[in-house]
């Protein structure tokens, strides 16, 4: 009886929940046991230590994880890699990469880029005296945080300084950064706070869907569902993707975890990896914009094919 | 043996014409610091909300302009809603010298029973919202059954419905967020408590009066429910027999079962309660958030926890107030929301919110101790 | 003594791990009577009443209200059951007040709609009566009705603690050393209420030490010594000094009384 | 009473919000005495004992301990200068054994090496002579030296309180109502008790309301009332029955003797 | 008044020849029951011993073959540490009725503190570590400081400095992450408590002993830490004056007082050992990750709290014990190891870890009342 596991950041986002679903399906077509684990919170790394040491202790064959934290799980990798195990990192690359078997991923910076990209361009002449409110996930800026965050500015035409690192840019158009720790009402917090010092605010970027609705809910509360404000973000979950629909969202990357998971499950299984281009470094999952109003220049799916490829 | 020493009887003897008057001192001394000595002792809660003052006259100065307006005050009073309400919940758990660490949970668990099954699976509203009130009554009840009968720790009880409700949140809403749009569709009502009630509007459409000093001010209708949930509790403790029992139970709970109060029903009245103001606190949540989020509230436990004491409610029970608990929740948010206006940076506002609530609590014990 | 027992046990044990507080020991309050229960520190006549009224579930033994078996779960029971007890702790809520102390558990109801719908308290009530049962036994100190009980001095409390028993039996009046911490008046009072309540026909159970209190008030007095009732002696027969010997286990108990 | 006081307060005040629990209280004790502190319930005895030995701030009056203004902030400067005070709460830490509360706060170390170095307490040491303690204060009762104090029994946990105050008093020793709950027996050791420490030098104080004891042990009688002292009188010069009059309000204080 | 009372002199004259004979009673009665009641209520800390040991037998049935492994144990033991020693930290704390918030936020400080000293700027580790552990002395100074001389709730002010030694984290962190390559090229030392010890080998190699039966087991030197520290403090709490004085200032800190114990001092020295014990856990922290990671530990507070909860240690002070706290932290440590061997879905499995704590602690409760 095999077993291979899978081992997410937590265990109520959307996100990893479709992702656990995508495994839980190629599990039983294949036939195998999938032993799942997840952190107690984003940022749980001894949780996942204590997961993967479990699966060690289970004879697993191999097993694929969101890393919580990038460096500090990677001597824990090492120890299961040794155990003989195959190990498939997801979403969030290693620091560094080659401490994994693999890596099935979203593209972070570049899907920040996507939405700065397509924000710059609808914006258009407008862009140069945008006033941009920026949702993070936490003060401690996580790599998906940073890279998201810095992806836009660098999509946007904005100088990051120090591309992993946010906060230390000097333009003007970057009105506030704010913490939203992906959480609605944390995000509709933190809009509220932003609006305040921000009252001329027209583009808001947000770390995830979850931040983008509560967003919507503050900038509704004052009047400001209007058209006058553009949100844009990162997920591509099916009530993201209908919130682009419904002109909620201007644009928002999707992203493939389902995808992911059956991927890493049929690799560990078979023990055949994907071709990966060895100049990026990892598995590409890719991550399209979906938009209601596409613009030159900037590659982008509808909202119906966006429906289809959506999760959760 | 002294000679005297000749019984009790021959002491008593001395009793006849004892004094009969009641001790009573000369109130002279009333000056000015006197009077406001013996205001603070007798209403304890106005000090919290002294703090509370000091507090918004500092970030008025801190944040000019921005913080002392109208708006943002509305603006903090419906940050701190979700845990003003679940506070209350929590005060009275703590007022019988126990702990809820499921109050989040619970609420998380009747927001996705309330909305998912108006909004997922089409059942109308009516009923709906009464089955996620009875879910928040069912929740608090399991609490209450198991730590009266088993006589366990609410530590360790809740602690365990924590992830028992949290793992039934994720079974039943299958981590699926429910948008406002949809919401609004199917079952408006549910959001209802996150519309806008308008001072202004309402004195002059409905008695024709032009107070213009209420323009700017709003409201939302979940801050309306909160107070009403507050003044309710706030009865109950003080003005039944219930209430008495409460405070007894968590001041002394031997004493309180010699004296004849059955500290088991009282108990359970408590822990029930508390889920029913849970499942309101949903309510509130699904207003503010618009939907649905099966993964908000993760901070809720120990944000209302803070609220109580920072409200002055002892944590070993029988000693505190719900009005102190508001008051602790609007101290926590007037910091955030003033830290945050102030432009300080994220890492900073963390630092100074830490300093802030140590600084506040002093300042309160401070005035207590000049009072007493 | 031909008439039955209102408050009768047979055989109580007790053990607290390898401590024995009731050793087999039997109980007999007749009707109408001031029974006094004696005995040395650590005899067990604090637990003894302690089983009788459900605060302490016993090992074994059998207790009888009336000639009826009964097993009270918890003092509620007992107290439905009209029996009232000062406890030796005193059982007070010390952050509450003088007024809901008293009236703890059996609080007042507003007679008016809003008490039937709100159940509001009638708190003007509790006070006056606090007020003036506190009067009554001459603690007169007390200036504020509405003060905690924590900040009242040992024997005010005391007071509060018998103004409860008092106000509320209407079967049976356990004191476990009322007086202990009360003044030579506030004593009198004490005394004096006991008998009042004898007159109104209550049997009233009063554990003392305090000897010249106990031969001036009882009409039989059960001693306690080692966990067991030894004797139960006829103060108008035996001196206090008599007692006292026997108590501390320096006479032998008088055959036809000893238990 | 040519000779200075040991223990000295003048004008001592506290009020607890509307409650004044001191009224420019005064108070003397001398050498080698014992002095009886009486008074109603609520009188102020327990707060104007507690001010004296730093349990109590008060918020204003002078204290002088041998001629010296002292200002005690906590009981631990009153037993640091000799000063051993047996509270009418007891102030037993309920949780902890006999012997450990006996020693509390004054630990005896192993005397060896171990205990030079590790801070190793000699525990049979402790528990040997808490055990011999309580004996002679007649607490025999006291089935095991270990038991937690929360389980003794009301007389037995008392005994604990004076036993340690006993032991370790070295300039004055105040009892507030010492034999409240203890039995006819163990009364009569601590009074004894009280005669052997004055025996030895030690000046104390008892606070008390049996006033055969008072009558008994006591050189001079503090009275007390309404929160201050009214009058001192001489056992030998009047009975109970004026002490009581006096201590009641239904006698007017003596006038040379009047405070 | 009868005719006999004459007064307490003549009731006293009965006392001549008084028995003076200790009481006692026949010990017949001592059946196998009575002697496990004896010794269960002698040594109350076998109980949650006992209840351990059903969950390993469940476990070891429930996951055949995998649970009941001596590699599994071993497993189960390294995943407990560093709770287990921040339990011991809260142990200290709760026992004088407080509860310290900031503990997961002095462990991850001192690691930090410990970690980017020696690996960033290149200090020394024989400086860096004993910063390290002045920064948890430094922490639990503050936190006692604050509890004692402004007389706050130890609740508030933990609360306080969590938020404060979190930001100052994250201000020295500059939220990086050390990676453990580095780790071992710059510091190796504060690795060590990650590396594992073998019995069988130590005891064949020293002492040429063959004990087949160790073969399997594997300790890290982590563990061993942990049970220095247990036993330390253990020494500390049931042989020492300062222990004494800890167990008095929680159980009635007003008792302690006026029995002369300086509670303030107390305090401070329990606050600043926690901060110390803390330091120690960053060292475990160390080892076990391999590196430094600024966000660890964010529900080390609850989780601590709850090992000494489950240890039967009681929050309002006073009563417990640090093995308890061990035991506690195993429980709960078994309990998910076992549940994730079991391979129920992750949503159950959360549900049955809630159960379980609940069915535990109610065992425990139970063997207790029947050897009360
Ligand atoms: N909870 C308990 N645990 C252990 N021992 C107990 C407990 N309660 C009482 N005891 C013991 O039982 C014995 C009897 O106690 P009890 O309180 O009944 O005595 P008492 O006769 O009322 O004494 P006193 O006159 O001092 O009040 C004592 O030795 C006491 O230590
Ligand atoms: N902390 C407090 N807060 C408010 N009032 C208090 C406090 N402590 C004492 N009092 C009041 O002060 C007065 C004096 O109390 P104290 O305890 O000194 O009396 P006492 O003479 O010792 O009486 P007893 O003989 O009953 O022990 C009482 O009326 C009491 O209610
Ligand atoms: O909280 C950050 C996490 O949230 C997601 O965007 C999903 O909503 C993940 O891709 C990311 O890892
Ligand atoms: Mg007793
Ligand atoms: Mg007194």
């Amino acid at each position: 009886d095999e077993v291979i596991g899978l081992i997410t950041k937590t265990e109520t986002n959307p996100f990893f929940v479709k992702m656990r679903e995508g495994a839980q399906a190629k599990a039983a077509e294949l036939g195998i046991t999938l032993q799942t684990a997840a952190g107690k919170y984003d940022g749980d790394n001894d949780g996942q230590v204590a997961a993967i040491e479990n699966l060690i202790a289970a004879g697993a064959k191999g097993f694929a994880i969101v890393p919580s934290d990038s460096k500090a799980i990677v001597p824990t990798i090492q120890k299961a890699r040794d155990a003989g195990l195959k190990v498939i990192v997801l979403d969030t690359p290693l620091d560094p990469m080659n401490a994994a078997d693999a890596t099935f991923a979203t593209d972070n910076r570049k899907a920040g880029q996507l939405i700065g990209e397509w924000a710059n361009k609808t914006l258009g002449d407008k862009a140069k005296d945008a006033k941009i409110v920026f949702l993070d996930l936490a003060t401690n800026q996580p790599t998906v945080d940073y890279l998201r965050d810095q992806g836009f500015m660098q999509g946007f035409g904005i100088d990051v300084k120090d591309p992993n690192k946010y906060g230390d840019e000097d333009d003007a158009r970057i009105c506030t950064h704010e913490i939203s720790q992906g959480d609605q009402e944390k995000g509709r917090t933190a809009m509220e706070n932003a609006l305040q010092k921000c009252p001329d605010v027209n583009v808001v970027y947000t770390i995830n869907e979850p931040a983008a609705a509560g967003a919507w809910e503050a900038l509704k509360a004052v009047g400001k569902d209007d058209g006058s404000v553009m949100i844009v973000s990162v997920d591509g979950g099916c009530p993201g993707v209908k919130n682009v629909q419904a002109g909620v969202i201007g644009g928002t990357s999707q992203q493939y975890p389902l995808k992911m998971a059956a991927m890493a499950l049929e690799a560990i299984h078979t023990g055949k990896l994907p071709e990966i281009d060895p100049a990026v470094g990892f598995f590409d999952t890719g991550a399209q914009l979906v938009t209601a109003k596409p613009v030159d220049g900037v590659p982008s799916i509808t909202v119906e094919e966006g429906l289809k490829l959506c999760w959760g | 043996m002294s000679d005297n020493a000749s019984g009790s009887g021959s002491a008593e003897s001395g009793l006849a014409g004892a004094d009969q008057s009641v001790a009573s001192f000369d109130e002279t001394d009333v000056g000015l610091v006197r009077r406001m000595q013996g205001f603070l002792h007798q209403y304890p809660t106005s000090i919290p909300f002294i703090v509370l003052l000091v507090g918004v006259v500092i970030f008025s100065i801190a944040a000019p302009g921005k913080f002392f307006a109208p708006f943002n005050f509305s603006l903090v009073l419906q940050q701190v809603t979700i845990i003003a309400v679940l506070g209350i919940a929590q005060t009275l758990i703590i007022l019988t010298a126990g702990i809820d660490l499921s109050v989040g949970a619970i609420m998380i668990l009747c927001s996705v029973v309330m909305g998912r099954t108006a909004v997922v699976y089409g059942v109308p509203v009516e009923i709906a919202f009464p089955l996620g009130l009875i879910c928040g009554i069912a929740c608090g009840l399991v609490n209450g059954v198991i730590v009266t009968l088993l006589r366990l720790p609410p530590f360790i009880v809740t602690l365990g419905t924590w992830s028992i409700f949290g793992a039934l949140n994720v079974w039943y809403s299958k981590s699926e967020t429910i948008r406002s749009q949809d919401m609004q569709e199917a079952a408006p009502f549910l959001q209802w408590t996150g519309s806008l009630f308008k001072p202004y509007d309402f004195f002059s459409k409905t008695l024709g009066l032009d107070w213009t000093f209420l323009k700017g001010w709003v409201l939302t209708y979940g801050s309306i429910v909160m107070l009403l949930v507050a003044l309710a509790v706030w009865y109950i403790l003080n003005r039944t027999a219930f209430g008495r029992h409460v405070y007894a139970t968590g001041d002394d709970p031997d004493a309180a079962r010699l004296a004849g109060i059955s500290t088991t029903k009282t108990l359970i009245g408590v822990y029930t309660l508390a889920g029913f103001i849970c499942a309101i606190a949903a309510w509130v949540l699904i207003g503010r958030i618009g939907g649905v989020s099966p993964q908000a509230g993760q901070t809720a436990n120990l944000d209302s926890i803070t609220a109580v004491v920072i409200g002055g409610t002892s944590l070993f029970g029988g000693r505190g107030s719900i009005i102190g608990t508001l008051i602790g929740a609007l101290i926590v948010g007037v910091f955030r929301n003033g830290l945050a206006l102030s432009g300080l940076e994220l890492l900073w506002q963390d630092f100074a919110v830490g300093v802030l609530i140590i600084v506040a609590v002093t300042i309160d014990q401070w005035i207590r101790k000049l009072s007493a | 003594m031909s008439t039955e027992p209102i408050l009768q046990a047979r055989g109580l044990n007790k053990r607290y791990g390898r401590v024995v507080a009731l050793d087999n020991a039997d109980f007999d309050l007749m009707p109408n009577e001031i029974l006094a229960v004696i005995g040395d520190n650590g005899a067990g006549k604090s637990t003894l009443i302690k089983a009788l009224t459900g605060a302490v579930i016993p090992d074994f033994g059998e207790i009888r209200l009336n000639g009826q078996p009964i097993a009270f779960k918890s003092p509620i029971d007992a107290r439905n059951r009209g029996i009232e007890t000062v406890y030796q702790n005193l059982a007070v809520s010390p952050a509450l007040s003088i007024a809901d102390n008293l009236f703890l558990g059996r609080e007042k109801r507003r007679d008016d709609w809003i008490g039937k719908i709100f159940r509001t308290l009638d708190r003007g009530y509790m006070q006056r009566e606090a007020r003036q049962k506190l009067s009554e036994l001459g603690l007169l100190t007390i200036q504020n009705i509405n003060q905690p009980v924590e900040t009242l001095s040992g024997g005010q409390r005391q007071g509060v603690a018998v103004a409860r028993a008092a106000a509320f039996g209407s079967r049976v009046v356990i004191l476990d050393e009322p007086t202990a911490a009360l003044g030579v008046k506030e004593s009198r009072k004490v005394l004096e209420l006991m008998l009042r309540l004898k007159a109104r026909g209550l049997p009233i159970v009063l554990i003392s030490h305090n000897m010249p209190h106990v031969f001036e008030v009882a009409d039989r007095i059960h001693i306690h010594r080692l966990g067991k009732r030894i004797a139960v002696i006829d103060p108008k027969k035996h001196s206090m000094s008599d007692a006292v010997a026997i108590m501390t286990g320096a006479m032998a108990p008088p055959a036809a009384e000893a238990a």
